[in-house]
């Protein structure tokens, strides 16, 4: 598998560590309740096909990324930085 | 036999070779199996059940039953195929799978009770008496596993990977892989031309066949000769594509000195390739498939390419008295080279009636083999029509039930091929791998026209997607007869077909399967084991699912295929992890005081990748722990030196740096005075803790943070993550200075006076306090110093650039040595700290919380920060969860271990009276018993209580007080000294 | 049909002809007590259980492929009882037992072979980890042992004692560890609970669960809807997608995990090895196979296939720790979908709707577990209350903070267990 | 007084040829990180060029000016090597010394590419791989930093403790490519 870093281009995905689904981006305010604490730590929507999951290009450029991929076909259509999309939200 | 005059081979350079102790001959570029049939060799191996007797099938890697033992000790290679071992001199093999001998097999005996181990019979039977499976009837059929054997020793030869990259990979180099490389390379692409055999050309070395005039070998190497000129043309032979994996990657074996002796262990005796793709080319060819009937298994039986391909290629004639079974008119020209080579040609069969000779030759139409003689080897076979029966004598018959592409590779992205009823085989479906085009006979398509034309299509569609014009290429002059054929999967009648050969799967098997309900593919491979060989089915799997549509009463496309794997052709083991045996499975971290520490005599650890010294060993000790015993009483009575170069050092600098701290941390950093350090809890975001260590402010903008050594590189990608997608708005820059830095620590009463002696300045109470930290500076060098401590005493560690932490160390544990002191290692750090109560990674294991350490105070009430919502869950903050506390013996029995649970007195020491465990152990000689750190439910609610300690698996009882986990200098006086 | 070595005996005898379907093909009902999504391990045993213990044998098994097609018939085929933590420790203690009379139980012989398992462990750390993982286990009475470096060279002088990188210490043996032979216990349970009249009904897909004022009452599927008063979902890599039927988002990830298996070679490990350096355990199949697997891919995947850059490291665990087998050529690589849960550990509990329970989260413990699972997992079905040695995992542990069993100690990232 | 005494990463090692490839280790000089604050990545630029008369690298790419080198070295990172870095620099950027931090070495020669082929997934061809390209990337299990500075010559850096694992991985890959003859 290759991930398309979007700072070092197409990479094989030996230089990557994979987090999990990019729900880590929004973390709750501490308040924001049991469910909202839940959902963010532990429950994943989890469902076959395009999904959007956090990676580190670790051994390459340092980037914390967001690739779009599916998980049936293992497809990906595309990465941010997960910094940038942070940034455009907020 | 040889024959004269036939064959592409140079017959002027003989080798010879030995097989089970007798010597043979062959020539350059024979393999094993074409060399044993020029001397007339036909039984070569035993089949993996039943122990028949068997010969070579076929010519290719497909080859399921000459399967032969190579070289000898740590080289030897067991299950190596005759058909593509290529003789070279002195080449040893041995056969497999028989005892006495191949020619008298002991088990061949398996092969009369048969009726009795049909498919699945061990799943209805050895159940009784229960005891007996695993002392009986298990180790007879253990004994009976397998084929060849691994010599029991260390492998020996070398192996290698490696990664290439192209524009275009053209799988197999037969008429369609060569046209397409030429075009795509012509047309500018960065081509890979890998082909699993020896020579490239495909089925034109095997064939009669002429290309533009030339015969095809001829014409083949020519094109070869042309894309070996070109600078953006990589041939690689002997390199079998195995594997499909994403975005354009295979897997890819090459056989690089499996055909010479070369083993100096420098050399690659193979190479796994990973080649990364833009795009690929498929163009692996056709496989022919045998037709089941009664003992179709015979030495001297295979398949009619094959025997094409002994004679084209090889120029052996496979037999005296030829003939031919087959279903279609491709096979006749087995009987019309043979013919053409002198060979005399028995009679062809042909299960068609609406079929013409092509030649001079006896055809029996709307006839079927329908059983064989000749146990070692075929003598007769018997033939019935609709004339009756008739025997014919015959060493070799040639089969044919039709070709299946090839479509492996396509199915390795779980793409399904499709059924295509003309040619009664399965084709790859259009767009199972991405970027791939599959071309030429692998995809139906079987003349040398029809794929020399397929290969021009497919570089032309390559390379446009590539965004290049694709050149035009003179299309060469050849046969474009149509493939004929009517479908036969097995002659009806008694007697055991075989299917499977090496499985020895018969078509009762895979009836009796269908019968048993057994009726998904899956569940029939895997019921009767059908396509679970070495060959993986390529031979027989499409003739199973055929017999198992027609006993289930559906058609092919509705019974479906199983699926293929990687790896196409079999791996080794060596090869896929090539670099990794010995040391080179990770990489070896040393500090910068490891020559001087080996030097000393000290045993290392891993600790990590790191390595640590355990401990310093003088003359006259005889064990560890009078070493490290030692090496405690140089901390707490002089001073030791010791390099903690290891754990991790992040240099954390920016306006917000304070502010990271404050979120990762549980307790606050932004209010640390600068040239001061601070202990930090770092928690997960569930809550439990992460890791600790002391954090320094070098400035107002500028920390450096200490992580444990295992720990670092978690930590730093942790606050990557954070930086980054948390809290991106900080401007904060993270650099790990893990590696600039020898750091050491430098403890005892004795540290400062030793420090004294070495700085360009003077250390005193006042200026340097306990956890005061700041830039000093050694005979011009630059370093920085930390009044930390693990050990409780009074101690330091100073850094300086690594370049320097050689002449450092030496100089560091000289100078502590004329004090009374000394270097020491890991051992007697653990039994400081121990003492001390100070907690590693044995204690914050990942399953603890701040408050299950007595931390729960150090999370900040005044901030947010990562773990905290999570950590303040109930079940987080239960009073009586496993609390960390410390244990002494109280009892006749001294001794503690880590990993032992406590009971109470009085209770059994069962699970259910389970009350908690010790997991770190020292013995103190400051304090002359066992220490240990330990959780216990209710924690510091058990102060004083006696518990049992039992450890089953050291056989240890100990009655043990709980105790404060801090014991030596409880008040910390002696840190601040 | 009863089997025996006798009957064998006799079919051979006769041209084996009176054998009988392994099971029925029945056409779905439109009403069950119990339906269970998932034909596999867990589900098949799950209607065995309910029906040979509980008596609930108006049961259909639903399952969209064939029986046995998941993880089942793709795993590692090792059995044991070696957990450290409370909870699972005693819920594979009870599993083992069963195991122990399965073919008894079943009529089937699934090759249960408790031909031991070694966790080899790297460190002094490791060792003590061990220890207390031992301790944990001979604690209920089960078997536990630890090992030096001397009984290993003995037991397993295969194994590279001095050039590997990272050492071998000891290791932790487990004598009643072994293997079963993967497919045989799925068919065993199926022909076991169609003996007694469960439904067995392959390429059936559930598409929907109906749900009405906060009760379960059928599903909808690719063969119409089928009401039932109880179902249970068994379908591992797949449960977040059944579950999220019935509204319901779960701890859990579904990850692919690659086995690999070698050309049949004459018997040379006779013992399970797992090795925790290089996360990797391997065995002898009865066939002369090399079965062997490591850690994930550890990117989320329902591709049941996998890539490279874990096989390679997979092997490499094999070069340094026993370069005597690398010889042996790798056959075929696989991948199974794994339902990995937040702490590591299965959750088999009620769910927020009446009459709907959940099985899931095995992580790529699940072949083991299969009779315990499906025993415990009937338990509850049946009287709506989890069996003694299942009390712990449960649904709601992860917002309570209570009793999460995080066996790896790797922390919420469902792919770190 | 002591003098301390200084010691390269691979100290004592001599360059290694096999085939037509050659191993040595560099003396890179001094080496820092720079890493540029929040929104200062103009003012940067500039300050690099007077001080230091090279511009800012891009990703994946280096610059030099005489012995000195600016090279690319992650997200919002690069380093400047072979000269003492401008302090002046630290108003924009995190600046943090990495002269010892790494082990330096060239490998030279017509078959290095074939010979890194072997240790790194990197696409080094050299119409994709050009003179100045540079990359973060494995390197068998060590994290790297592979830059081509010549056209058979690349500069490879892995951290300072895992010199010894380096040496034995191109070793043995040198080994395996000079076999071929």
């Amino acid at each position: 598998m290759r991930l398309p870093c979007p700072i070092c281009g197409e990479r094989d995905i030996r230089e990557f560590y994979y987090q999990g689904a990019d729900v880590a981006l929004n973390r709750p305010a501490p308040d924001a309740g049991d469910d909202a604490w839940q959902d963010y730590v532990y429950l994943r929507d989890n469902q076959p096909g395009e999904h959007r999951d956090l990676w580190q290009h670790e051994s390459g450029c340092g980037s914390w990324i967001v690739v779009s991929r599916n998980t049936v076909t293992h497809e990906v259509s595309g990465a941010k930085l997960a910094k940038e999309i942070k940034r455009t939200k907020a | 036999m040889r024959v004269a005059g036939k064959g592409q081979i140079d017959q002027s350079t003989p080798i010879s070779f030995s097989f089970d102790g007798i010597q043979y001959r062959g020539f350059a570029g024979d393999t094993v199996a074409s060399a044993l049939l020029a001397n007339d060799i036909r039984l070569m191996a035993r089949s993996f059940k039943y122990h028949r007797p068997r010969g070579v099938l076929t010519a290719g890697s497909e080859e399921p039953n000459a399967l032969m033992t190579v070289g000898r000790d740590g080289a030897t290679d067991p299950n190596v195929r005759a058909t593509v071992q290529e003789i070279y001199e002195g080449l040893e093999l041995r056969s497999q799978n028989a005892w006495p001998s191949l020619e008298y097999d002991v088990m061949a005996v398996n092969d009369l009770a048969s009726p009795f181990l049909g498919a699945g019979f061990y799943y209805k039977t050895f159940m009784w008496p229960r005891a007996f499976w695993e002392r009986v009837y298990e180790p007879i059929i253990r004994r009976a596993a397998g084929l060849g054997a691994l010599s029991g020793k260390k492998q020996s030869d070398k192996y290698e990977r490696a990664y290439a990259h192209c524009d275009v990979l053209v799988i197999g180099a037969g008429p369609t892989g060569l046209m397409a490389a030429l075009r795509a390379a012509n047309s500018g692409a960065d081509v890979i031309l890998a082909d699993e055999d020896s020579v490239m050309g495909g089925r034109l070395n095997s064939e009669s066949f002429e290309v533009d005039g030339q015969a095809g070998a001829d014409w083949a190497a020519g094109i070869v000769a042309q894309l070996r000129e070109m600078n953006n043309v990589r041939l690689m032979t002997r390199t079998t594509v195995a594997g499909v994996y994403d975005q354009g990657t295979f897997g890819a074996l090459e056989r690089v000195n499996h055909h010479t002796s070369v083993r100096d262990g420098k050399a690659p005796l193979e190479t796994f390739w990973r080649i990364v793709a833009k795009q690929s080319i498929l163009a692996a060819g056709a496989i022919e498939r045998p037709i089941a009937f009664q003992n179709n298994d015979r030495p001297g039986i295979m398949t009619a390419g094959a025997v094409r391909s002994y004679l084209n290629r090889w120029g052996v004639a496979p037999g005296k008295a030829i003939t031919v079974f087959a279903n279609n008119d491709d096979a006749h020209r087995t009987a019309m080279d043979m013919q053409a080579a002198g060979v005399h040609v028995a009679a062809v069969i042909d299960s068609r009636s609406n079929v013409q000779a092509l030649g001079d030759y006896t055809l029996i139409k709307g006839a079927h083999v329908c059983g064989t003689t000749g146990r070692k080897g075929l003598e007769t076979i018997t033939v019935r029509s609709s004339a009756g029966t008739q025997s014919i004598s015959t060493d070799c018959l040639a089969m044919s039930g039709g070709w299946n592409p090839t479509v492996h590779l396509t199915c390795h992205m779980n793409g399904r091929p499709m059924w295509r009823e003309d040619i009664a085989s399965f084709v790859p479906k259009e767009g199972t791998i991405p970027n791939m085009t599959v071309a030429g006979a692998c995809n139906g398509d079987f003349s040398t026209h029809a794929c020399l034309g397929a290969g021009l299509e497919a570089a032309a569609k390559a390379v446009t997607a590539l965004g290049k014009t694709p050149v035009e290429i003179d299309m060469p002059q050849a046969e474009d007869t149509a493939y004929k054929m009517e479908p036969l999967w097995a002659v009806p009648g008694k007697g055991r077909a075989w299917v499977d050969f090496q499985n020895d799967v018969s078509v009762k098997d895979v009836k009796q399967a269908a019968f048993e309900n057994f009726r998904s593919v899956e569940h029939m491979k895997r019921y009767t084991t059908q396509g679970m060989a070495t060959d993986q089915g390529k031979n027989s799997n499409v003739t199973a699912l055929a017999l198992l549509a027609d006993a289930t009463g559906r058609g092919i496309p509705e019974t479906g295929t199983t699926t293929f794997r990687p790896p196409y052709s079999p791996i080794a083991m060596a090869a896929f992890g090539a670099g990794a045996e010995g040391k080179g499975f990770a990489p070896e971290r040393k500090t910068t005081s490891h020559v001087a520490t080996i030097e000393d005599g000290a045993p290392m650890m891993e600790a990590g990748l790191w390595y640590r010294p355990s401990y310093f060993p003088i003359k006259g000790e005889k064990t560890w722990r009078q070493s490290c015993d030692r090496e405690v009483g140089y901390v707490r009575n002089a001073v030791g030196v010791c390099d903690v170069s290891t754990l991790g050092k992040i240099d954390i600098q920016g306006p917000d740096a304070a502010e990271l701290l404050d979120f990762v941390y549980t307790n606050m950093f932004s209010s640390l005075k600068v040239g001061r350090v601070r202990y930090g809890l770092m928690l997960r975001e569930d809550g439990y803790v992460m890791d600790d260590g002391t954090t320094a402010r070098l400035s107002e903008t500028h920390f450096v943070m200490t992580t444990t050594t295992a720990a670092a590189g978690a930590v730093m990608r942790y606050l990557e993550f954070v930086t980054q997608v948390l809290r991106p708005e900080l401007d904060v820059r993270l650099m790990s200075v893990t590696e600039q830095w020898a750091q050491f620590a430098v403890a005892g009463p004795q540290s400062r006076e030793l420090l004294n002696g070495l700085l360009d300045q003077t250390l005193d109470n006042e200026t340097w306090p306990f956890m005061a930290c700041g830039d000093v500076s050694i005979s011009g060098v630059q370093g920085r110093l930390f009044r930390i401590s693990f050990s409780g005493e009074h101690a330091y560690e100073i850094a300086v650039p690594a370049r320097y932490g050689d002449s450092l160390f030496r100089t560091l544990t000289a100078k502590a040595t004329e004090m009374g002191g000394g270097p020491y290692g890991v051992e007697a750090l653990n039994v400081l700290r121990i003492e001390k109560g100070f907690i590693t990674h044995a204690e914050i294991h990942g399953r603890v919380t701040a408050f299950d350490i007595g931390m729960g105070r150090m999370i900040s009430a005044k901030k947010d920060c990562i773990g905290k919502t999570m950590a303040a869950r109930d079940g987080m903050l239960d009073e009586d969860r496993e609390r960390l506390m410390g244990f002494k013996p109280v009892g006749a029995v001294k001794q503690l271990t880590a990993g032992a649970h406590l009971y109470n007195e009085g209770d059994e020491a069962t699970a259910e009276f389970d009350k908690g465990y010790l997991t770190s152990v020292a013995f103190s000689p400051t304090l002359g018993h066992f220490m240990a750190l330990g959780f216990v439910r209710g924690g510091p609610e058990r102060l004083g209580d006696r518990l049992r300690m039992v450890d089953h698996m050291r056989q240890i009882e100990t009655i043990v007080e709980v105790c404060d986990p801090v014991v030596f200098d409880p008040k910390g006086e002696r840190t601040r000294g | 049909m009863r089997f025996s070595g006798l009957r064998v005996l006799k079919e051979g005898l006769t041209g084996n002809k009176g054998w009988t379907p392994h099971w029925r093909n029945p056409e779905p009902k439109a009403e069950y007590d119990v339906i269970i999504i998932g034909g596999g391990g867990h589900g098949l045993a799950t209607a065995h259980y309910l029906a040979s213990v509980h008596g609930i044998t108006n049961v259909a098994v639903l399952e969209k492929g064939y029986l046995g097609g998941g993880n089942v018939g793709r795993n590692t085929t090792i059995v044991r009882a070696n957990y450290g933590l409370p909870g699972n420790s005693e819920f594979y203690s009870h599993s083992l037992k069963l195991w122990e009379g399965l073919e008894e139980d079943l009529n089937y012989n699934v090759m249960h072979s408790q031909r031991g398992i070694i966790n080899l462990f790297n460190s002094d750390g490791s060792r003590d980890a061990a220890a207390r993982r031992g301790n944990q286990m001979a604690s209920q009475g089960d078997d536990a042992q630890l090992l030096d470096t001397a009984a290993l060279r003995k037991m397993l002088p295969y194994l590279d004692f001095d050039q590997t990188r990272f050492p071998i210490y000891g290791g932790l043996y487990h004598p009643r560890g072994g293997t079963a032979r993967h497919d045989a216990v799925a068919w065993g349970f199926a022909r076991a609970a169609d003996q007694r009249g469960v439904d067995l009904i392959q390429q059936c897909e559930v598409t929907g669960i109906d749900v009405v004022d906060g009760v379960v009452k059928g599903v909808q599927t690719t063969r119409g809807p089928i009401r039932a008063k109880k179902i249970g979902i068994t379908a591992a890599g797949r449960s977040s997608e059944v579950a999220a039927m019935a509204g319901m988002r779960l701890p859990i990830e579904s990850h692919v995990l690659q086995a690999f298996v070698t050309e049949g070679l004459k018997p040379m490990i006779d013992t399970v090895i797992t090795y925790e350096a290089g996360h990797f355990y391997i065995s002898q199949s009865d066939k002369g196979g090399l079965v062997f697997g490591g850690s994930l891919d550890l990117y989320s995947s329902y591709a049941s296939r996998g890539n490279l850059p874990m096989a390679e490291h997979v092997i490499e665990s094999a070069c340094t720790l026993m370069p005597a087998i690398t010889k042996a050529k790798v056959l075929r690589s696989w991948g199974g979908i794994m339902d990995m849960s937040a702490d590591g550990s299965p959750i088999i509990d009620k769910t927020h709707v009446d009459g709907l329970y959940v099985n899931c989260g095995w992580c790529y413990g699940g072949f083991k577990a299969t009779p315990g699972s499906g025993h415990v997992f009937a338990h509850l079905m049946a009287t709506d209350y989890p069996h003694p040695v299942a009390t712990k995992h449960r649904l709601d542990r992860f917002r309570t903070g209570v009793g999460i069993m995080d066996e790896e100690a790797s922390g919420s990232q469902h792919n770190l267990h | 007084m002591v003098d301390l005494i200084a010691k390269t990463p691979m100290d004592g090692f001599v360059p290694l040829t096999l085939g037509n490839v050659t191993l040595s280790e560099m003396a890179a000089g001094p080496v820092t990180s720079i890493s540029p604050f929040n929104d200062t990545g103009k003012d940067l630029s500039a300050a690099l060029k007077t001080a230091h008369g090279m511009t800012v690298p891009a990703a994946n790419r280096s610059t030099a000016k005489a012995s000195a080198r600016a090279i690319w070295f992650g997200r919002e990172q690069f380093i400047l090597m072979g000269c003492e870095a401008d302090q002046g620099l630290a108003n924009y950027a995190a600046l943090t010394d990495q002269s010892d931090g790494w082990t330096v070495v060239t490998l030279k020669g017509a078959g290095a590419a074939d010979v890194l082929a072997r240790v790194t997934p990197l696409d080094l061809r050299s119409h994709v791989f050009k003179k100045g390209h540079t990359a973060r990337s494995d390197l068998m299990h060590m994290a790297s930093s592979i830059t081509r500075t010549g056209d058979d010559t690349f500069m490879i850096m892995v951290f300072r403790s895992m010199a010894g694992t380096l040496l034995h991985d191109l070793q043995r890959a040198m080994e395996g490519l000079a076999s071929r003859g």
